[in-house]
């Protein structure tokens, strides 16, 4: 390597490093490595054509190290950058290794150069987009729409978006879920005679009515009264079809309920069978 | 603008008025044109004093009027006074065209946008699929909402026992939805990327069996409560 | 609204083709002024075929649109096209007047303007193009905003490895920007000619973002079976 561009080297260095310290104070205000990169590049030269991807790169990764001197923690795309630049600066300084396959320094480096410059294009083409005369502040549309009424018809509304929002609803069943349950208070004996026919099966011995009540209606006042009447004519349900048995020991006393054992003929079984103490 | 009229402005208004004399009025055809605009843009009929609140010194709104409504005469469109107020009408004569402005517009229920997405990706789906998809029932009236409205229609039947129709969406839907194809659908992995998906929880959890907006669900929805098994 | 074949309808056409010949069509003049009714009667821009479903058949929409553009030529208000329809809209010299009626533009993040222009210029583009050009991912919510904003939409499957979905702009993005179609673009044509809008595919660089192969394929797989294809 030439002395000459040694020298130039270490005194670039040092404008690099105070351009990059100035930066690194506003790492937040970057939107990844490319517009770090676009914006390092404006420092070096007005037209994005001419910018030396070599200095560019020696740029940036005095930028990282500063970053890192002073502990600023760096998202890993702009550590993966600063690999890919090291790497890519290496390729640029040696010769062309001839047996080697893939893109050469000169061709990723154009590549980059190119990405600059359509971020950059990019970025001018929303500004001027967005300096346009755009409708509801510079050009206006009727303001007072005329609807004569002659025939009203109910158009129903939805949005592409609205359907995409239902159907992620529905593949997640995340949905926002209030505390209080909107639920009307009321379980219907359908619902009870369901619940307590395929719990049945499982209660060989004596268990308490309250035991069947469905989770949720256990605690609030209205919704036990109501679960408590449709499990118990259910039970009723159920000891008619003979499916199960059903014990008080007197008036008001818990109500208990066991599955029927085919051929046990214990139908009056009496009230001091031991009890599950399963309330809930 | 010349849109304010506290008192600095009197002032400034003497000033320019003489100044009015230096420099030319601004030519009639333009302040023709700008209570054009005013009376095009604006949602209420503007009088006189609107209209001059909003243009500049020295324009002569009533002959700016004058010339716009003799513009307009025999237009689609007229120029209308009505009472102290001026404001532009469809010609009586062409009322009838504007008939089909009369709509109301509603909001889909969830039941039903829910029920369409699902056929939408799902298609050709039977209702029992999108009741378990769902995971509560689907009334025969969000069905038959959504036939009417021509997003969906009856496909082939499932050649399965019971042979179940099957429900596909239709071209009315993709116009509405402004879709070329139903594959333009995006995945579920695209709707989370796009952010469209809350994904504080893994996709993929067991379904839901309860929809408390929904007063045809199931009842056998608390069976599956673990903690209630005895 | 005629994308309906049922008999009774295509009956009632053959009718009225047939009283065309009997009576005469209408004269432009009069076709001229009706579409000027029904385009200042609403806000919203209209379409070659929502405007031929409101007028009578035989209408020549396209010469009244032609003859309306002429006469509304250097007004107040202008006929302007939007893509494949057409709405009046004030001269946008004039916007001044009606500062009362503009409407607070939301401020867009740099993100989603600099994703609105990448949509703008490159569609139909993927995420993962547009991630590519930006050199970062799409944030949450930025896709998610424009569409809301009614300025992208879906547009096809791109037909590559994963069928990631594209991204295009609006009929509602042109008018918003009084565009006529994505053509006029500013700029456009010289950033073609740069070779700016080229899909240059990066030759193994870390910012190429490559997961549109989505790994939980969505549940509407059956929809994208090529069997399926209309």
């Amino acid at each position: 390597m030439p002395e000459d561009f040694a020298d130039g080297w270490e005194a670039r260095r040092v404008a690099d490093r105070q351009i990059a310290e100035a930066l690194v104070v506003d790492v937040a205000g970057f939107e990844g490595p490319l517009d770090l990169l676009l914006t390092l590049a404006r420092h070096q030269k007005l037209d994005l054509r001419r910018i030396s991807i070599l200095d560019l790169a020696e740029q940036y990764l005095a930028f990282v190290s500063a970053a890192q001197d002073l502990r600023i923690e760096l998202a890993a795309d702009y550590l993966v950058m600063a690999a890919w630049l090291a790497w890519l600066k290496s390729r640029l300084l040696l010769p062309p290794d001839p047996e080697a396959d893939g893109p050469t320094g000169k061709e990723l480096a154009a590549h980059l150069a190119f990405q600059l410059e359509r971020l950059e294009a990019m970025r001018t083409a929303g500004a001027q987009l967005m300096g346009r005369n755009r409708l509801g502040r510079d050009v206006f549309a009727r303001g007072m729409p005329e609807a004569l009424v002659l025939r009203r018809t109910v158009r129903y509304n939805a949005s592409l978006l609205d359907l995409l929002r239902a159907y992620a609803r529905v593949r997640t069943h995340e949905e926002y879920r209030p505390l209080d349950v909107r639920r009307d208070p009321v379980l219907t004996m359908e619902a009870a005679l369901t619940r307590l026919r395929s719990l049945i099966g499982g209660s060989v011995d004596w268990t308490l009515l309250e035991a069947f009540l469905p989770e949720g209606w256990r605690i609030d006042p209205k919704r036990r009264r109501s679960a408590v009447a449709a499990t118990f004519a259910a039970m009723l349900e159920l000891v008619r079809a003979g499916e199960a048995e059903i014990d008080q020991e007197a008036i008001f006393a818990p109500l208990m309920l066991r599955a029927c054992r085919a051929g046990s003929g214990d139908r009056t079984a009496g009230g001091n069978a031991a009890y599950q103490s399963a309330d809930g | 603008m010349a849109d304010r009229t506290d008192p600095p402005q009197a002032f400034g208004r003497a000033v320019e008025q003489e100044m009015g004399q230096l420099f030319e009025d601004l030519p009639l055809a333009e302040q023709e044109r700008m209570v054009e605009a005013i009376l095009f843009a604006t949602a209420e009929p503007q009088t006189l004093r609107d209209l001059c609140a909003r243009l500049p010194e020295g324009t002569d709104v009533g002959h700016a009027l004058a010339l716009l409504e003799r513009r307009y005469q025999g237009r689609g469109v007229h120029l209308v006074q009505i009472g102290e107020a001026w404001a532009f009408r469809t010609a009586p004569d062409l009322g009838h065209l504007m008939s089909r402005e009369a709509v109301d517009l509603r909001r889909l229920s969830r039941a039903a946008i829910e029920t369409l997405a699902i056929v939408a990706y799902h298609q050709p789906v039977t209702r029992a699929e999108i009741e378990e998809i769902r995971g509560v029932s689907v009334s025969r009236g969000t069905l038959d909402l959504l036939m009417e409205l021509d997003w969906i229609r009856l496909g082939r039947r499932r050649m399965t026992p019971g042979r179940p129709v099957t429900f596909v969406t239709t071209t009315g839907f993709l116009d509405h939805f402004g879709l070329e194809s139903a594959r333009d659908l995006p995945g579920v992995q695209e709707l989370r990327e796009a952010g469209l998906l809350d994904n504080r929880s893994a996709p993929g959890m067991p379904l839901s069996l309860e929809d408390d907006e929904d007063p045809d669900r199931p009842a056998q929805d608390p069976l599956f409560d673990p903690d209630d098994a005895v």
